[in-house]
């Protein structure tokens, strides 16, 4: 049991499934004697040598690409991608290709790969580096899409995301790096995929949200004084609607807080899942605390588009009062 | 010395059995005994003949959009020939004949153009990927592939097919470049058949070779006449050695024609000249061989009657086969989407909807609902 | 005033800009001697030459990326992508450059480009031929999406888009390419982005839908007997809430139809925001009927995938009794 | 001839003004005349010393990361000298001499790395495009910038700057390929520094030149010193002629060096060698053209020191002019989203929010809301 953040638990939990399997490899953009930007690829280069932590070309679509064919002739790559910012050259490796390997063989090739990627703002970063995509990548069949909100489920989450049989893309809310500790077991252990995790319990409000914006999420109820659930989707696809639904039925008002834009924003689903299974349970209009839509302001202004506790504290005095 | 050469480079292009009928002995001699080429020969037939049957079962609604593979038989055929069979092809879509040489059952191939999946559901043990629809895409897959050979320490390799207009793509480049400087035993196979679609070779490559993309990565490149089943074997065969023994990637040009339309969803005729077509039919990569074997009595007139009695035969057990496949079902494409399937999916799945209330009939409990047909929810 | 196809509609939308406005120019895949793989472009090589309507190479970043330097150097580019399957090459270019050039120069450099794509499926394509990515664009601040569902439609919005100071993806629905004809006038005309179209109103239930699926919710209308307001959104982005808030608000009741996958479909924003405006007003949840969450199967099963008249009129039962 | 030649080729490395202070006066005579090379030297001298103080700047908090310039002022500069100020210069990142030669204000570069858009609203008539972040992403852009002057029939050309690193992606390919088939007047600026960020240029280009990379596509290539400015205006120049009246693209590859971290977030004692950098230290153009001047008297110790009081004022101003913009407000980030606003952004920019209850309070009207803190909804 040691005290880790969040990039150190995600080191331990890669340094711990390529000791497991060899048919772990890593490759990206500088992860491997730089350690990666973020350095969460620290030491390993150094530990399990080049052929399994692999420095590429500059070339996302070339490090998804390739990674499909590792994983598709009996691999276990896992790629990076540096900035979630810098997917979009990869996007029609990951949606045409890893995404629709297995149900176009029906079966026989298959693609087990964990796609790492940095994700989110508030870091001051330049343009970019702190976008928000997994709506897009949610409305993609044949992708699971994960992201942690603290270290113990970060390492938990990976290790599952690895062993995954399917393409996995593992955002990492960069954020919360190295924003808090938090005592991470040194053996092995898996959080599976799909399952939510009640950060809190409560019964007037449902609050729902994932990556770093579950701390927003936690000043906000604390500062409010009122007895709301908040839920952690830690994986947004396949959603763990059970969970939701679940504690809707008993508080009957529910708030979405995510950073990526409003509209189309991974909310809405959930939004429109509420209405669906709750819809009697429904005391409020389901509201969402979310990125404006406007493209990621430069840093000056990050913070005045990020969700923070006073505008998802505003949404629960509303919600409450309505 | 203010001005002086960083780099020099020669491309080759290699030819060993000429339209004409004149074969290079120093270079072909002992390249494919006189059985093998007639088997060759026999194996192209069967995919000219396919091609014919495919272009009716098309137009008569039996089948989706077909690519015809005509003209282009020796490329991937003479490829696949020079490798083994544990090695992969990963192709793209006009490379029948090296497939069907490769081990892909013909039935596959007409499945995936009947809208089927399960043309894609590669049988064990044969080394190749789907067709590809996606230009481009697929030489990245060979790369990975090929990578994950050498990381296991195999000496098995990949070959990726691929058009003049696929070179154009990003990811053809992104996948050279990795192939190249991480040193991954793959061979980069251009079939330049003078066009994509509509559009001639020169809007994709206006150098004077294809070959020469090769060169920007530093890599060995060297073009093809890709109607010469001897040239293509000898150059992949080189390749090959290269890439088991040095881990070195090959780019390589065949040079070939579509004889027939881009598909059948295309006329030809609205952007190529007729005479451009005659005079690559007299380079028909068949006719050649047959002159080949036929000057050293290897066929003759009778044999070919016979082989055209086995190709019908053979293709027409294929297409009995393709057409008699039991009508793929609703679950179906759910079924494949995850190694286990997730809970939304399990209903839409059993209940065939996804709206809500279709989903969850409970919540109707009590109201009567009045179906415009006689179907119930769960039809 | 003739009587045209979708395609014929477009083509003469294309010819009249063309005519009006030489910074107008065409560039693509085949669109040139082939008039495009649909012919939508037919003719237009012949009769404004080689340097107005452009055969490039293979490539649809680098017609994408070639467009943007084209559009912020004083041309009205209309790039045309084969397929929207092969939009993604794209997407990088689209979403990190197109999308943001205005905000990130603060209007210095602008990108009035329209993209024009087929999409959809139901016309028996092979792989990749068949998608429907629009919740993907709409989710993209910065640009403009449309689909229309009428050759009078297409003709007035592709002029509006083109004439738009800001990028717009056109997508056009193939599967209604030659379905049906519809008087559409000679002379110039526009559609204005953004303003949906009430196809036929009705009072008990409001049914929402775009694209090729307009017409399987008019035959479901009229099998159910029912009386159903029909919104063809013709805009996907930004969305005519004020149409739809007016039509629930009347109704009570809402139906979504769409082809993209349910889950973060466009369906979702929409029934989402019913909800936040609405609420009061709702009889029911709003339903979406959608295509799978699964990748869109080859041919022989895309009828089973694609929601028809069936499944909308089931979805109408029981709405209509809930 | 079973095996003929198909290509051959030749790439030509350019230098003029060497390490030891060698010049060749073929090539070099009147290609930059004294009072040039003087301004030249200042204004790469304003260049180092942004580096400096932005470096700070960054340390004391006072800018976001910043990516140096230092040792490669002699590349960006020497090609935006030998282009005319109606051509387009379409950058990365490094490249802040070139562009403040070609009239961009200095500040606006620091308000990029500060974190303001306003750093990229590029001054009506200067032809630069901002910044560009995303690897690779931007020689598109230059060819279609270059491809609409063509258009118009002007014969203003676009000259676009990237590193080692973003020849790796499909972007670069596409852009050059689009150039060279489609005859578009563009000049491919490549700045191989040896690394990018932590990975050394063999990953990225394993062939003797990266200047080859423009023999994929049948374009003019060369190979420069670019730590010459000399040499580097001399090859520009004849590719900016080449552009210009034929419209054929040229590939350019510098051979330069990044003396500082990739950026300041980067620590390069991670990945290189103290006498890797130690080499280049001694190649620093600065120094050399110093040398260039001092033999022809054109410069003393005394100018030296003029100069850079001249070149301490010069960038403080430009820090002051940057750091007194008027802060940033709320409202900035929406209103040059669309040319006019759509509804549901105006509702967002107004009231703050994108909750419904936050956006329309009057649906709370009767009930009473108590927030958390003294604002009110619209605060
Ligand atoms: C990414 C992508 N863009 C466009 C298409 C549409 N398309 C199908 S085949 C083709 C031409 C391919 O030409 P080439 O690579 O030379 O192969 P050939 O058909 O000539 O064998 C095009 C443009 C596609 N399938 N994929
Ligand atoms: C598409 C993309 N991928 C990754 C990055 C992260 N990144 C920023 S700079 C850089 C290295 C660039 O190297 P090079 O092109 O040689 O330019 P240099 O910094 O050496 O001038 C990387 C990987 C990015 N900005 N964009
Ligand atoms: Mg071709
Ligand atoms: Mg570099």
């Amino acid at each position: 049991m040691a005290n880790l953040t969040l990039v150190q638990a995600i080191n331990l939990a890669l340094i711990q499934e390529m000791e497991k399997d060899d048919r772990v490899m890593l490759l990206g953009e500088d992860v491997g004697a730089n350690g990666g930007v973020f350095r969460v690829t620290e030491g390993l280069h150094k530990r399990f040598g080049g052929d399994r932590v692999v420095d590429t070309p500059l070339a996302e679509s070339g490090i998804i690409g390739t990674s499909i064919g590792l994983a598709m002739n009996g691999l276990r790559p896992i790629p990076e991608i540096q900035f979630e910012g810098f997917l979009g050259p990869a996007y029609d490796q990951i949606t045409t290709h890893a995404a629709r390997f297995r149900t176009r063989t029906r079966g026989a090739l298959t693609v087990p790969l964990t796609i790492r990627v940095p994700v989110g703002g508030g870091i001051h970063a330049p343009e970019l580096h702190s976008d928000s995509p997994e709506a897009i990548y949610a409305h993609t069949p044949g992708l699971k899409v994960v992201m942690p909100a603290s270290p113990y489920d970060a390492k938990g989450l990976l290790i599952s995301a690895i062993r995954d049989p399917d393409p996995v893309i593992f955002f990492e809310p960069k954020r919360i790096y190295r924003a808090f500790r938090e005592e991470v077991p040194e053996d092995e252990y898996t959080v599976p995929i799909g399952e939510a995790r009640i950060v809190r319990e409560g019964e007037e409000i449902t609050m729902i949200s994932w990556g770093a914006s579950v701390i927003q999420c936690m000043n906000a109820i604390e500062e409010s004084g009122r007895s709301i659930e908040l839920v952690d989707l830690r994986t947004i696809a396949p959603l763990d609607m059970d969970t939701i639904e679940a504690s809707v039925r008993k508080t009957g008002r529910a708030v979405i807080v995510h950073e990526a834009p409003k509209t189309c924003g991974f909310g809405a689903e959930i939004a429109s899942r509420i209405m669906e299974r709750c819809f009697l349970h429904l005391e409020a209009p389901v509201q969402r605390v979310a990125g404006f839509d406007t493209v990621m302001p430069y840093y000056k202004l990050e913070l005045e588009y990020l969700p923070d506790a006073e505008r998802i504290g505003k949404a629960i005095a509303e919600i409450a009062a309505y | 010395m203010p001005v002086k050469p960083a780099f020099e480079t020669t491309i080759d292009h290699v030819s060993i059995l000429d339209e004409n009928g004149g074969f290079d002995e120093k270079l072909g001699k002992g390249l494919i005994s006189d059985n093998d080429i007639v088997t060759l020969y026999e194996h192209m037939s069967v995919c000219r003949h396919l091609d014919e049957v495919a272009f009716k079962l098309q137009r008569s609604g039996r089948m989706g959009t077909y690519p015809e593979n005509r003209g282009q038989e020796a490329t991937s055929l003479g490829a696949a020939y020079a490798l083994r069979k544990t090695d992969w092809l990963v192709s793209c879509y006009r490379e029948n004949c090296g497939l069907f040489w490769h081990g892909l059952p013909i039935e596959y191939v007409l499945l995936h153009w009947m809208g089927d999946e399960r043309g894609n559901k590669i049988p064990d043990g044969v080394n190749v990927t789907p067709l590809a629809i996606p230009i481009g895409t697929q030489m990245l897959h060979a790369t990975g592939i090929a990578w994950a050979n050498k990381y296991r320490g195999d000496d098995n390799i990949a070959c990726t097919f691929f058009g003049d207009g696929a070179t154009s793509e990003g990811d053809f480049h992104e996948a050279a470049n990795f192939a190249a400087n991480l040193d991954i035993p793959v061979i980069f196979f251009c079939q330049n058949n003078g066009w994509a679609i509509s559009v001639p070779t020169k809007i994709q490559c206006s150098a004077p070779t294809i070959a020469q993309r090769g060169i920007a990565y530093g890599m060995d490149c060297v073009q093809v006449d890709g109607n010469d089943i001897f040239a293509v074997v000898r150059v992949v065969r080189d390749a090959a050695e290269r890439a088991r023994t040095h881990n070195r990637p090959t780019f390589v040009e065949a040079l070939t024609y579509r004889l027939g339309d881009h598909t059948t969803a295309d006329d030809a005729r609205r952007y190529r000249d007729a005479d451009e077509v005659e005079k690559w039919h007299k380079r028909d990569p068949l006719i050649r061989i047959r002159k080949y074997m036929a000057d050293r009595n290897l066929w003759d007139d009778s044999r070919e009657d016979a082989l055209s009695e086995k190709t019908k035969a053979e293709v027409s057990a294929a297409v009995k086969r393709a057409e008699e496949i039991v009508a793929p079902e609703f679950a179906d494409f759910f079924d494949s989407m995850y190694a286990s399937m997730p809970a939304e999916l399990r209903t839409q799945r059993g209940t065939r909807r996804t709206s809500s209330l279709g989903q969850d009939p409970s919540q109707l409990d009590g109201s009567n609902v009045s179906y415009p047909n006689t179907q119930g929810v769960n039809a």
